[in-house]
């Protein structure tokens, strides 16, 4: 005998939450309803379910073999970006090392800086070449930007949203008319901080690293993806040196709107030669415009 | 010029190096100060530097800071600010005699407010060592803090809860929606609080004016916080925006506040121009800080200083500009510096402790990420805990979820809980206020009210139709 | 004839093999359920059984039991004394209606009360793995019960203690030691039981005649208990010693009980053997239990059956002799069962909640030992939640340490500090003998006196000048 | 400049207990004294360290050598069993395990249960010579006592009185005029529980198992031996056939009055042909008796 069991008989002890039709504004959960005042029972066991699975997306490792793919195979990206992802990691060695440790999370292991450098050289030795081939001449060969995708707290938000706003940021970049950008190649780094992205600024050489990264997973947002720019990155820089957006995901903020936030500060960026504190984001958001002026509605709440 | 401290337990002698390593030996165990690589190697280590650290006597800490005064502002602030005369009736103690004086019948409410000034941060960090959790409890619930704005915070048998309506993009209406939500609750008495996910200055003057106007319109004897960096808030004070409380991370060292782009100045500047503004009706604290263990630690700011002394020195930041609101976000960076919920507990107690005695107005973000080994359950208990222990605030947001900062803390209905099994009551303005609106049929028994409160129920309505 | 259970979650189903299983899988985590290897094997799949268990009819219970009812004697106890009629307001019920329901104002201390008789330890059980720790803690604190044999316990707003003064040799000078040192502490209403050392009749009377003479001397209101099997305790009464309380341990299959030597007909005999001696002045309650969770496994007597639903299911057993005193000694084993202070928080808040609700007088025994993941910081923390959840009794031992049975529980001072955090009393009788002896200088306040108690002074003069 | 931290200066807020004469009758952490009405810092401190150092005790292993070889060299027993003590294990394979998996403590390993085995048919077959040489012959051949000696919890207990007890014990056998006792070896155990006597017992073919084992360390006590006797032993025997002797040690029960009960719990199941519920300890302790005279004393408290 086997029984599939069904849904509750008697909820006429949950006091439903009248203002249901509240839930279209936010994800948030609102208008749970009480018994006593705790939460009912169905609410509570939805809640635990979420964090079971909030705990197994923190140890889900990112899958760079398919990223990087993706990466070589994108055609907006492969004609401003020829030289294929860099691939490293980071000091810790394994999930539990990385959730301890976060101190070697902010390195490249010792191997990896070195490839990175070596890389490095490499690239110079052919810029200069072609360059010498165009009879042009820089003394300190700098990128502008490097763009860094590391897996932080949750590997499903990289793998997600990392490309699709690469994409974006890349067009925009691209079609710039105040800067023309130079680009690193994008660097991949497993268990990384964000302050993993300074070492691949360093040894990469670039004025700016843009590194996309998962943000610890929430219960409701699994796949949270964040961008920290800093300026002139070397190891040992500090957070207050940089700019952060936050939230990226299709339920917080679009893509359209990182890229263009992540270009607005990058742009300013270059004009103040500094991120963080000094550089304050006044850009006017995609979104926020079109807020503006549905503010009538926003205003349920005062009649 | 710092000394060395010595033990004899048995035929064993023990060594450490200065004041502050014995006091990170003395410490509970915690990931961050392993992590800091200043931990005791062994339990017994660690009690027999507790035993070392009780015999130091409190004067030490006056002479011997923890990080030099020369290279630390806040290590000056502590020891300038420090009133001798205040300090008079434990000058003579050890820190094992003034634990004994916290739990005795001497060190009553009135004494213990007294002897506020008198105490440096390090003082209370080392007698929170040597302490169990059931003494942290006992002595912070004689500590009366009250501090006021709209309403009155702290006062004993109150509960307060900070609203925390959070949204991914800030919209507004997902905001209201939350505060509508969490006023059905009656929560928000300690602050409508919101953190943006944009943080730029247009943001937080747009998110201000929606809170005033949300304030105003029901005439909520509340106070709002908009959650940005202390200098967008003085740039929307000069654009005239509507500021109740000027909100701030802090960290216990100078060089954690540089990692935030903060320093005592730059506080002091938002201090005054928020106090000029006079918006506060009962009373005119008007500083929101945010604290928590392991910030220092993390910005690679804590000079071998354990993580639960960096915090405390937090406190004497905020102590110099009369915050309403002090809280600490316990378990909100993750396990890298409080593993599980047993080391989340334990220092939700301790900052509590430390705080109130530093005579702060302290609340306590009760919470945990997904990378930490805690659950819902040891936020209950850290709940009840802290509920008996007299802490003046906790957050409340819509079922522990902030779908924007990724992590759990304390929903509406567990401040209900808290208030039901402790007897708790919120501030006294917003307990009339939630009687009048007919939110609570019964505010002592914590009973709320079947219907939904009738000048909410317009709104609601309204909506429905569209 | 056991069901089978299945729950659909997106586009998968999970099976559960039995009623047993699922209410296993659905139980937090601990360390016996995994030794027995009825676990859940994943935070999810936990979460799963929860949801399916929430979703099974309160009437399931009846028909299908977890041991069957032809080979375990508590089974046929638990079905056939089982009262339909208290049990019809909740029998259209889930196990995830019944939560709510407990929770809500419906469920006020009367409503508990009538429904006792109408729960199986398995529905308790199985509602007890769908709730927090808050939720326990608040349903438990509106649960009265209250027994009596020389004074009144479970009064709402008390709190007593057994007073546990146990010598590794049973010398009587050291038991009367430590109990003058406990009731200088206020300690001793719920008992004076000690474990003794020696297990055998003669010594039961020895000790069973010193104790009367301290309680008849002093004219305490409190009665005595030596804890030795059930049928030491027979034969001493049947020698004409003075007995107030029969003590047994017991356990929730009867392969447990097996192995403990007892069965429902010994006990039976035992309840009427002590009850003919009529020696309750206030009450007729003369039965102390002690239960734990894991003996089930470590008898290696479980069925299958997870060692929470085991222990509930003990409290059948000691229902049925209307108790004066239930211990669920939580952490007494070890880690093999609990494995540290998270799990053993969990199962004290589990047990107390479970025995209330079937209308125990329930105590707990807050303890560790030196091989569990366990410290004091964990034991304040269950004492103080079970304290707010109107725990019946606690030990009392001094200094925490038991030099016999090599465990630490709760002090003397623990029970003051209980008392003071908390504003609980000791049982009304024993409250006015503390202030008559001028123990206490103010009880309301836990205030003990400065001097030494004027009946007690003479002993200790008289000792002095020896 | 360092400092030999000084005792405590101000004292004064604790409230000394006034019954400090009682801590001659008690090893208990009675008179603590208070402040307000908590414990003093001295005495936490001191229950602190007893904590920290009981937690080593569990942790420490077993010198099987020394004392096996304590057990060879003694010159009490060399006479009565001339085979050396058996060494053997336990299926937990370390302390860990041990710790969590009673039920692995509870059984001989594979290898060792037929190191028992053979051991025994070796014994039985030297036995048979020599019966067969002196013209005797016992169908079933069998021991009366196995002795083992387990770690259990606290190996310091083992250490120290494991010799002295079985010492004293193994005499007043010898000197039995009520029965001839035959000894099987002594066997010790590492990471033993209880019940792994009756595995014992049940390959040395023994009618009794005595057990001496660690009790789990005290704070006071962290070397408190238990003795555990077991009538016909055989894996998956019940606690409740079994009788137990506990807090051996000189602060609690001395070796000579433990050697006395053992006697006395082995000749009563000689007699009854069981342990258990069913034997109840009648001995009249050598301490008892003379406790009994000083009844006096013992109720000071009662004036
Ligand atoms: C954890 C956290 C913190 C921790 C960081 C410590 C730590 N070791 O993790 C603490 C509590 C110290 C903190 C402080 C602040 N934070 Co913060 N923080 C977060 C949070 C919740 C998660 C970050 C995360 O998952 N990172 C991914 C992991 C893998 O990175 P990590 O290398 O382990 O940790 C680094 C980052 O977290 C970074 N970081 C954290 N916060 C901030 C803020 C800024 C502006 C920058 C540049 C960097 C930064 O510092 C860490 C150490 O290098 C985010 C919310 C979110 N959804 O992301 C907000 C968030 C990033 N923080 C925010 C803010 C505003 C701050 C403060 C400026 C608040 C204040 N007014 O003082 C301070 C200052 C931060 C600084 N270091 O300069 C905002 C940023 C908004 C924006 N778009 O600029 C966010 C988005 C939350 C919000 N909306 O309020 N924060
Ligand atoms: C732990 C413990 C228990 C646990 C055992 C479960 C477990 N898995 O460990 C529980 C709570 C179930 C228990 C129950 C009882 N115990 Co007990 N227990 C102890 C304790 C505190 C520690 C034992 C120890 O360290 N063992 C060493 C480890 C390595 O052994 P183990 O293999 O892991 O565990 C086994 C033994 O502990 C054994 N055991 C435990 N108690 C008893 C009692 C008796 C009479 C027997 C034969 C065996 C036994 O059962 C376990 C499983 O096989 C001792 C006190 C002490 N200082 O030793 C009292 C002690 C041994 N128990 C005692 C008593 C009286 C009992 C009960 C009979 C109480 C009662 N009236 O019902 C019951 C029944 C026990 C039974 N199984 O038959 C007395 C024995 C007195 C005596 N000289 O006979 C002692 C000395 C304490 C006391 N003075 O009150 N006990």
């Amino acid at each position: 005998m086997s029984k599939l069991v069904s849904k509750p008989q008697d909820e006429s002890v949950v006091t439903e939450s009248r203002w249901q039709s509240l839930k279209q504004f936010t994800s948030a959960r609102i208008a749970l309803g009480r018994t006593g005042t705790s939460i009912p029972t169905g609410e509570l066991l939805d809640f635990q379910l979420d964090h079971a699975r909030a705990i197994d997306a923190v140890h889900r490792a990112l899958d760079v073999a398919t990223l990087n793919q993706q990466l070589v195979a994108s055609h907006s990206l492969s004609h401003v970006i020829t030289t294929p992802p860099l691939l490293v990691q980071s000091k810790a060695s394994d999930r539990m090392v990385y959730l301890q440790r976060p101190d070697l999370g902010r390195q490249l292991s010792e191997a990896c800086w070195q490839q990175l450098c070596d890389a490095r050289a490499e690239y110079h030795h052919q810029e200069q070449r072609q360059e010498q081939h165009k009879g042009q001449h820089q003394g300190q060969q700098e990128y502008d930007l490097a763009i860094v995708v590391a897996d932080g707290l949750s590997s499903t938000a990289i793998q997600k949203h990392a490309l699709p706003v690469i994409e974006r940021l890349v067009e925009k970049l691209s079609g710039d008319d105040a800067h023309t950008w130079s680009l690193a190649p994008i660097t991949i780094v497993t268990q990384g901080r964000v302050a993993v992205g300074d070492d691949v600024g360093e040894c990469l050489n670039a004025k700016i690293t843009l590194i996309m990264i998962g943000e610890r997973p929430g219960l409701t947002s699994p796949d949270s993806m964040g961008i920290y720019l800093t300026w002139a990155p070397k190891r040992g820089a500090k957070d207050s040196s940089r700019n952060c957006i936050s939230n990226i995901r299709p339920e917080g903020l679009p893509y359209e709107e990182a890229a263009h936030k992540a270009h607005y500060l990058l742009s300013e960026s270059m004009k103040l030669q500094l991120t963080g504190i000094g550089l304050k984001d006044r850009s006017v958001g995609l979104e926020e415009e079109a807020q503006l002026e549905s503010d009538a509605t926003s205003s349920f709440l005062i009649g | 010029m710092t000394a060395s401290y010595r033990w004899q337990q048995g035929d064993k002698v023990y060594h450490f190096g200065s004041l502050a390593e014995l006091m990170a030996k003395a410490t509970p165990e915690r990931s961050g100060d392993a992590l800091a690589g200043v931990i005791a190697e062994s339990a017994e280590q660690r009690v027999i530097a507790q035993m070392a650290l009780a015999d130091v006597p409190l004067k030490t800490f006056l002479t011997e800071a923890v990080i030099p005064y020369e290279s630390d502002e806040i290590t000056r602030l502590i020891i300038d600010s420090h009133q001798l005369a205040a300090f008079a009736p434990i000058s003579h103690m050890t820190v094992g005699d003034f634990r004994n004086w916290l739990l005795s019948d001497a060190a009553d409410s009135q004494a213990l407010s007294a002897l506020r000034d008198g105490l440096t941060p390090e003082m209370v960090a080392a007698v929170s060592k040597i302490m169990r959790n059931q003494d942290l409890i006992l002595v912070a619930k004689k500590c009366h803090v009250v501090s006021a704005f709209r309403n009155t915070i702290g006062l004993p048998g109150r509960l307060s809860t900070r609203l925390q309506p959070n949204h991914p993009t800030d919209s507004l209406d997902g905001i209201a929606a939350t505060i509508f939500d969490g006023l059905m609750y009656g929560n928000g008495d300690a602050v409508i609080g919101i953190n943006p996910a944009t943080d730029n200055v247009p943001q937080t003057i747009k998110l201000l004016a929606m809170l005033e106007e949300v304030i105003q319109h029901y005439q909520i004897p509340t106070q709002s916080c908009v959650l940005t960096h202390v200098t967008n808030t003085i740039e929307a004070i000069e654009q005239g925006a509507a500021v109740d409380l000027v909100f701030q991370s802090i960290g216990g060292t100078q060089g954690t506040n540089d990692t935030f782009g903060v320093n005592l100045a730059v506080l002091k500047e938002a201090h005054e121009a928020a106090l000029s503004l006079k918006r506060g009706t009962v009373g005119n604290n008007v500083m929101y800080f945010e604290t928590g263990q392991g910030t220092a630690l993390s910005a690679d700011a804590y000079f071998g200083v354990d993580q639960q002394t960096c915090e405390a020195r937090a406190y004497a930041v905020a102590r110099q500009f009369d915050p309403l609101l002090v809280n600490t976000v316990v378990g909100f960076i993750g396990p890298e510096y409080l593993f599980d919920g047993k080391q989340i507990i334990r220092a939700g107690l301790e900052d509590h402790f430390c705080g109130k005695l530093l005579g702060l107005p302290m609340g306590c973000d009760i919470c945990y990420t997904n990378h930490a080994y805690a659950d819902q359950n040891d936020m209950d208990n850290l709940l009840t805990l802290l509920g008996v222990a007299g802490c003046t605030f906790i957050m409340g947001i819509p079922g522990s979820d902030d779908i924007m900062l990724n992590y759990q803390t304390t929903s509406f209905h567990d401040a209900l809980y808290a208030r039901k099994a402790l007897g708790l009551k919120p501030a006294p303005e917003f307990e009339s206020w939630l009687a009048q609106m007919e939110i609570f049929s019964d505010v002592d028994k914590v009973r709320l009210n079947q219907q939904l409160a009738k000048p909410f129920g317009a709104s609601i309505a309204l909506l429905s139709d569209k």
